[in-house]
């Protein structure tokens, strides 16, 4: 028997899915590997389906999407979320600092229609996770190895090392060093291949926090390169302001003074 | 005969499109009483949080409003924020934005025709069970959005929520040898795409003849993408700063997307009245533009037998195909001529000001606006992706093409009618509830 | 040959589920000059390799002169060793080796041998204990000590007590937590060490187990009065190519694959017990 | 010492031709993205005429000016170290068919001769120790197989940057004798000495049929190299490695840490690190799998796990590892330490720390 798999969309921009639809004939090779029960962009349809994995794509942020992600997990052998919406709240998650409330208001003239929960939230924070697929957006590699794993009846490998090593295994140069670009690559998980150091530009951490990120001391460099407070909070309140790492630190550099 | 027939369809979730949408339809005594493109996503509040931000900071936020086409994204806010910076980019960066752009519509549209649409007109649910009966077409299809995606790659370091763009211009140029291998590449891609407009032709596009208004843009030496007027089938010839006076989106109480109506006289900031419904995307562009097109896609299009421009909105099929075939002779032209460049940006000196920027997403135009203080920081913008526009448009031929249909078919016909021709469209569902305006009348 | 580093494909004969996270494979190399040409020594290990998946170092604990069979005790605690738990008789699996230093069962000819484990035992002392069993007359006294935590972490208790009835053998057992049913000693493992009844000048001590454990029980053994070189510890570090190349296994100056995983007791004592060596 | 011979600037490409000629591929330092980097090289025009590095800890400029050398810098990011010990590669490969039964196969390096132009005595004297590091015991076939054929045209250093320190290590500024290169140039602002170190080499130059150095040529080479020497201002406490034992429970190992972003860049750059991990890379249909290996660093978790628990939980104990295995334990494994003062650590560590500021600061015990 093939194991049954589901992609669930939630707040989101759809990139990662795409980490399956751009897969080429990898896609073609994965519909013989499992069967896909839903994945409503590919034209599969049943949501309510018990399947053997799950992959999230997307944040939850409004009530219908936290009974969606309860219903999901009871019919889940094992849940995988992909991407930083989905891993960490997203950039979405910027909305979680505000009075959104206002935010609404001021933008729908129908605004009791627009259910947002307060924030923009991880899945782990309301159910549980088996495996986390950090990135914004996933790529098919990441997918590939994930899927590949799981087919063998084993946990996939955690990527969790700084990008600087996949950069330097590339042999690209430091854009930091050279540039003094402030790059995140030295707090930011590995897992994209250095992209941006590879087209000549800082990394902005769109991975989320590696394993034992300094942010303090990163900080402390940015600041080094002449980026005032504002522009270093700005910094770790990017594409995965909510993982916390990244969240205590721009709280110690909001509102701070050159 | 069962014209008094009650019948309620709902389609909870729209298979086949990017994003997550609904169909209410409620026919009573023969008409349509109820009919609805029920947009359900969150919105995502992003021009709340471009509020605040850098400049350098504005092509990596917007790319995540949508990861179908973030380029479009990317490439509509440089425009914009450089006309504020009065910053020149230069013939090499407008040229590699061609070409980037090139990418995006490629991966774009092949997936469309390929992986959402055609099996519709083949009678498949998805894309994987067709492979079984169509495995070259299939394979086809991911070739080129393969393709499409390695042009975007190759500029862009990745082809969703590409890294390589920057206010001003590109990060890094490729390589000499990068661009020929791609070059080999879109040569060898070429005849593909002439024989997937072909093919095209040959899938069962139902017939129905309506009346709508194209909207896309125009400029004078080339086919429009990534910049020009804003020109209509009726008429309408306009810079793209204009654009609010003529067109406005509205908040429909059934969905968390704006939509956007069209006021052919102007003035639509202060209009009390409704506007009218209008199409962006491949179908206008190519109702528009066809002129304009190289020879040989026009010679390939005529082949088919269809003439542009085409009041049967099937034929955007055609029109995506046909641009497939176009953007592969322009990412040809343009990587023949390729040369590295030391500057592949200007660098940008940040001013205040107010500042627009509109091209041709795939599925049509994209504008924004955007306002930025001394330091080169985001005050207030506006975002108006394609799929609000097509919003009303895609009701509007909904209701005509399930009357044309007889809405006394069966009820599986119905609604298999309607999700095709809102597939059609090729909704993006997820960029449309991705914005959300500042200003809102409340009257 | 093949690079050292390339497996050779072997297949599962035998497979005994010992306890149930704990279970022996016993493998035949499937290129019959392969598994000719193997040597192996006690206390040394194996390369093991789970298809598309990865690489574990487990120790061998068939005897040497057993040319038929090469036995791995493994316990699943993990992504390889949790699926290599699921292998049934008849799979295969990549193997290399036999890597590293093994136990001095040379130099501990016609000596007692002291063995000393700890935690949740430890598979590579079966392999000696094994050893001295098969060739009980070229050894003198066979002592057996085991510490662990709690009465019930003890796996193998039939094994010990089969132990205990051989001739001239003799198992001591402590849990730092004893219980009603708990027939042994109560406390760390050095509270043996007077039960024991140790022939100092003429016993090898061989040991397994958690670092700070050995780092006990080895200091109680000096203050019985064992000479240091003839205290021997296995190590365990993070090992990815077991030649010495990959660096992860290094502690200080040594590296645990090829210098170890068996070291004297001065060989390595400048590195016990610093958190993070 | 062998004889020297004069390769006027303008004769440069004479030296690319002869190599070609012999069959190597030539590999000389570029300047690329802002740094001296190796690559593949057939023109003597695509040397770095004039350009010069400017490295202060966590700092590395390239500037241009008017120069007539080509080897007025001091070093780029790499060493030999990727040239022979890749940064990622296939070791071997994995094929299981239906009935499970699994064939391995070898993946062997490209086949290619190969000549550096431009290659430091420090990256020589590092050289030296990943043979004895790759060579030794089990060899590595891989690296035996791209360091088989490689041909060195060294350099001596007329330009040491702020960050070296060769002279304190003894590997530098110009190579000593048997330090394993096959030719070595000292340039000039005229041209190159030249003169051979290997059989290969003599054979080689004496293709060239050059003169000989003057007098006046050789000693302003030895002058250079003098000043080179002098012009260096870092080095190590004496006795490094004995100042640091019994150093590990130094307050310093913290406050490194604070600083430290366990980025692993230093030991990235570093010519003698070799730790590597290895990878399972299975293809998605399953029917065969890669077995590949990549750089690791003692920085990374994945270095020190072990079931369950890390050996080195906290930036303190990763950067002491990384430092006292230089330093300290180095010597107990290949006879002297791992460092060659190449200063590729300081310069690179995006925020600057500097080893040879910590090794002083450790020697010093417990003030800090
Ligand atoms: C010399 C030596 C002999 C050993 N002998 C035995 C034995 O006979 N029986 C037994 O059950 N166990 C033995 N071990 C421990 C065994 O290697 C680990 O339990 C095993 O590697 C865990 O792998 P895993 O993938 O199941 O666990 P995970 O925790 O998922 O580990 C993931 C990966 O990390 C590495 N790794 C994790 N733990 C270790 C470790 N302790 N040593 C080296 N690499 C590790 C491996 O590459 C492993 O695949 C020995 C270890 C060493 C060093
Ligand atoms: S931002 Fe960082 S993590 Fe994201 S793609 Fe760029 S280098 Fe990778
Ligand atoms: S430790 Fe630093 S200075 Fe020494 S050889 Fe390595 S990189 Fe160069
Ligand atoms: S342990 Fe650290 S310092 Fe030593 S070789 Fe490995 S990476 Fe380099």
């Amino acid at each position: 028997m093939k194991p049954t798999v589901a992609v669930h969309k939630f707040s989101s921009c759809d990139g990662c899915q795409l980490a399956f639809l751009n897969a080429g004939e990898a896609l073609v090779t994965l519909a013989g590997l499992v069967d896909i029960v839903h994945f409503a962009e590919a034209g599969y349809l049943d949501e309510e389906a018990r399947v053997d994995i799950a992959f999230i794509e997307g944040s939850i942020s409004t009530p219908h999407e936290l009974e969606r992600i309860e219903k999901i997990r009871k019919n889940s052998g094992f849940l995988v979320t992909i991407g930083a919406c989905a891993t960490s709240g997203g950039l979405q998650a910027l909305r979680n600092m505000h009075d959104k409330d206002q935010w609404v208001e001021g933008i729908y003239a129908l605004p009791d229609y627009i259910e947002l929960l307060k924030d923009s939230r991880p899945v782990s924070e309301f159910v549980k996770v088996d495996l986390e697929l950090w990135g914004c957006p996933i790529n098919t590699r990441q997918l590939v190895m994930a899927v590949r794993a799981l087919l063998f009846g084993v946990l996939p490998l955690e990527e969790h090392d700084k990008v600087c090593l996949a950069c330097k295994r590339q042999q690209q140069v430091c854009v930091m060093v050279t540039k003094g670009e402030p790059c995140m690559g030295p707090v930011t998980r590995t897992g994209c291949g250095a992209i941006c150091p590879s087209v000549g530009r800082d990394c902005y951490a769109c991975y989320g926090p590696s394993e034992l990120p300094n942010t303090a001391a990163m900080a402390r460099r940015l600041q080094g390169l002449g980026l005032p407070p504002e522009q270093i909070a700005k910094r770790f309140s990017f594409i995965n302001n909510h993982a916390e790492a990244f969240r205590e630190e721009a709280k110690n550099w909001q509102g701070a003074k050159s | 005969m069962n014209g008094s027939r009650e019948i309620d369809i709902h389609v909870p979730v729209l298979a086949r499109v990017e994003g997550e949408g609904a169909l209410d339809l409620k026919i009573r005594d023969g008409h349509i009483t109820q009919l609805q493109l029920r947009i359900f996503e969150p919105p995502r509040l992003f021009e709340k949080f471009l509020e605040g931000r850098d400049y350098h900071e504005v092509t990596d936020i917007v790319a995540r409003i949508c990861g179908i086409c973030p380029v479009a994204y990317q490439m509509s806010a440089s425009h914009a924020i450089e006309s504020i910076f009065q910053a020149q980019p230069g013939p090499w960066v407008r040229a590699m934005r061609r070409l980037f752009y090139c990418g995006e519509w490629l991966e774009s549209h092949a997936l469309h025709i390929h992986l959402l649409a055609a099996p519709d007109f083949l009678g498949f649910n998805s894309a994987i069970e067709m492979a079984a009966q169509y495995p070259e077409e299939v394979k086809r299809g991911l070739r080129l959005q393969g393709l499409g995606n390695r042009i975007l790659r190759t500029l862009g370091g990745r082809s969703v929520h590409p890294v390589g763009v920057r206010i001003g211009g590109f990060y890094h140029a490729p390589a000499a040898e990068t661009m020929a291998a791609l070059l080999a590449e879109c040569r060898a891609a070429l005849p593909e795409a002439e024989a997937l407009v072909q093919w095209v032709a040959t899938l069962q596009l139902p017939e129905d003849d309506q009346d709508f208004v194209s909207v896309a843009l125009r400029h004078p030496d080339e086919y429009a993408f990534n910049e020009g007027r804003l020109v209509s089938s009726d008429g309408l010839d306009i810079a793209i700063d204009q654009y609010q006076h003529y067109f406005r989106e509205f908040h429909a109480p059934h969905s968390t997307a704006l939509h956007a109506h069209y006021y052919p006289q102007g003035d639509a900031l202060d209009s009390q009245a409704e506007g009218q419904p209008y199409l962006v995307g491949p179908l206008a562009r190519v109702n528009l533009n066809f002129a304009q097109l190289p020879q040989a896609v026009q010679d390939n299009l005529n082949r088919t037998g269809v003439t542009f421009p085409s009041r049967n909105m099937f034929h955007s099929a055609l029109a995506r195909a046909a641009e497939i075939h176009y953007v592969l002779l322009e990412a040809i032209g343009q990587l023949e001529n390729y040369q590295p460049s030391d500057a592949p940006y200007v660098a940008v000196t940040p001013r205040a000001g107010l500042g627009f920027g509109c091209t041709e997403a795939p599925r049509g135009i994209l504008w924004h606006r955007y306002e930025m203080d001394e330091q080169g920081r985001v005050c207030r913008a506006i975002i108006t992706p394609p799929t609000s526009q097509n919003q009303a448009r895609i009701e509007e031929d909904l209701r005509l093409s399930l009357e044309n249909l007889g809405l006394d078919q069966h009820d599986e016909v119905l609604r298999l009618h309607g999700e095709k021709v809102i597939r059609n469209y090729d909704p993006c569902i997820s960029c449309a509830t991705h914005f959300l305006k500042l200003k809102v009348d409340r009257e | 040959m093949n690079d050292l580093r390339q497996p050779h494909e072997a297949e599962i004969i035998e497979r005994v589920q010992e306890t149930p996270s704990i279970y022996t494979l016993r493998l035949r190399f499937t290129d019959p000059a392969v598994h000719a040409a193997y040597r192996f020594a006690p206390g040394q290990f194996n390369m093991l390799y789970l298809y598309g998946v990865g690489e574990v170092p487990i120790s061998i604990v068939s005897d040497p002169e057993d040319e038929h069979i090469v036995d791995h005790t493994i316990r699943a605690v993990g992504r390889v060793t949790d699926a290599m738990a699921r292998l049934q008789v008849g799979e295969r699996l990549g193997v290399r080796g036999p890597y590293g230093r093994g136990w001095p069962v040379e130099q501990a000819k016609g000596r007692d041998v002291v063995i000393v484990t700890g935690g949740l035992g430890c598979a590579p002392v079966v392999s000696v204990i094994n050893y001295v069993l098969k060739r009980r007359d070229r050894y003198g006294k066979l002592t057996i000590m085991q510490g662990v935590k709690h009465a019930d972490d003890l796996i193998w208790r039939e094994q010990y007590e089969a132990w205990s009835q051989l001739p001239n053998t003799q198992v001591l057992l402590s849990a730092s937590e004893g219980g009603p049913l708990w027939p042994w000693h109560v406390g760390h493992v050095p509270v043996l060490f007077d039960k024991a009844a140790l022939d100092v000048a003429n016993s090898t001590v061989m040991m397994c187990g958690p670092e700070g454990m050995m780092i006990a029980a080895g200091k109680g053994l000096l203050e019985q009065g064992i000479p240091a070189e003839d205290i021997y510890l296995s190590m365990e570090r993070n090992m990815q190519c077991a030649v010495g190349k990959c660096g992860h296994c290094q502690m200080g100056g040594q590296f645990v694959c090829k210098d170890g995983p068996v070291f004297s007791w001065p060989e390595i004592v400048a590195r016990l017990g610093i958190k993070g060596v | 010492m062998s004889s020297a011979v004069f390769l006027p600037h303008a004769d440069s490409q004479r030296l690319f031709d002869l190599l070609h000629g012999a069959g190597y591929q030539t590999l000389a330092p570029q300047a690329r993205n802002g740094a001296i980097q190796f690559a593949p090289l057939a023109s003597a025009q695509g040397l770095p005429w004039g350009q010069h590095d400017e490295q202060r800890p966590g700092h590395y400029r390239l500037e241009q000016d008017h120069s007539p050398r080509a080897f007025a810098w001091a070093n780029g990011p790499q060493a030999l170290k990727p040239l022979l010990f890749a940064p990622q590669e296939t070791l071997w490969q994995v094929e299981r068919d239906a009935g499970g039964q699994m064939r391995f196969a070898a993946v062997a390096p490209p086949q290619q001769a190969r000549a550096v132009i431009g290659v430091r005595p420090c990256d020589l004297a590092a050289l030296k120790i990943h043979d004895a590091h790759f060579l030794g015991g089990a060899r590595d076939g891989h690296y035996a197989a791209r360091r088989q054929g490689l041909l060195l045209v060294a350099v001596n250093c007329s330009h040491p940057a702020e960050t070296c320190f060769c002279a304190a290590t003894g590997d530098g500024p110009a190579a000593a004798e048997h330090s394993g290169y096959d030719l070595l140039l000292d340039e000039l602002d005229e041209g190159f000495i030249l003169r051979a170190g290997s059989e290969t080499g003599r054979a080689l130059l004496g293709q060239l049929g050059l003169p000989a150095a003057s007098a006046a040529q050789a000693q302003q080479a030895e002058r250079q190299q003098q000043d080179a020497r002098d012009i260096q201002q870092r080095g190590l406490p004496k006795d490094v490695s004995q100042g640091l034992q019994g150093q590990m429970d130094h307050p310093r190992w913290q406050q490194v840490a604070e600083r430290c972003l366990a980025c692993g860049n230093c030991t990235s750059v570093c010519p003698t690190c070799f730790c590597h991990s290895e990878r399972e890379q299975p293809a998605l249909d399953g029917v065969s799998s890669e077995h590949l290996r990549e750089w690791d660093s003692c920085f990374t978790s994945g270095h020190s796990y072990l079931h369950g628990h890390l050996v080195r939980e906290s930036g303190a104990q990763r950067y002491r590892q990384w430092l006292m295995h230089k330093l300290a334990w180095w010597p107990e494994q290949f006879g002297r330490i791992g460092c060659v003062g190449c200063g590729r650590c300081i310069s690179w560590c995006p925020v600057g720390i500097d080893i040879t500021a910590e090794a002083a600061a450790l020697c010093q015990g417990e003030q800090a």
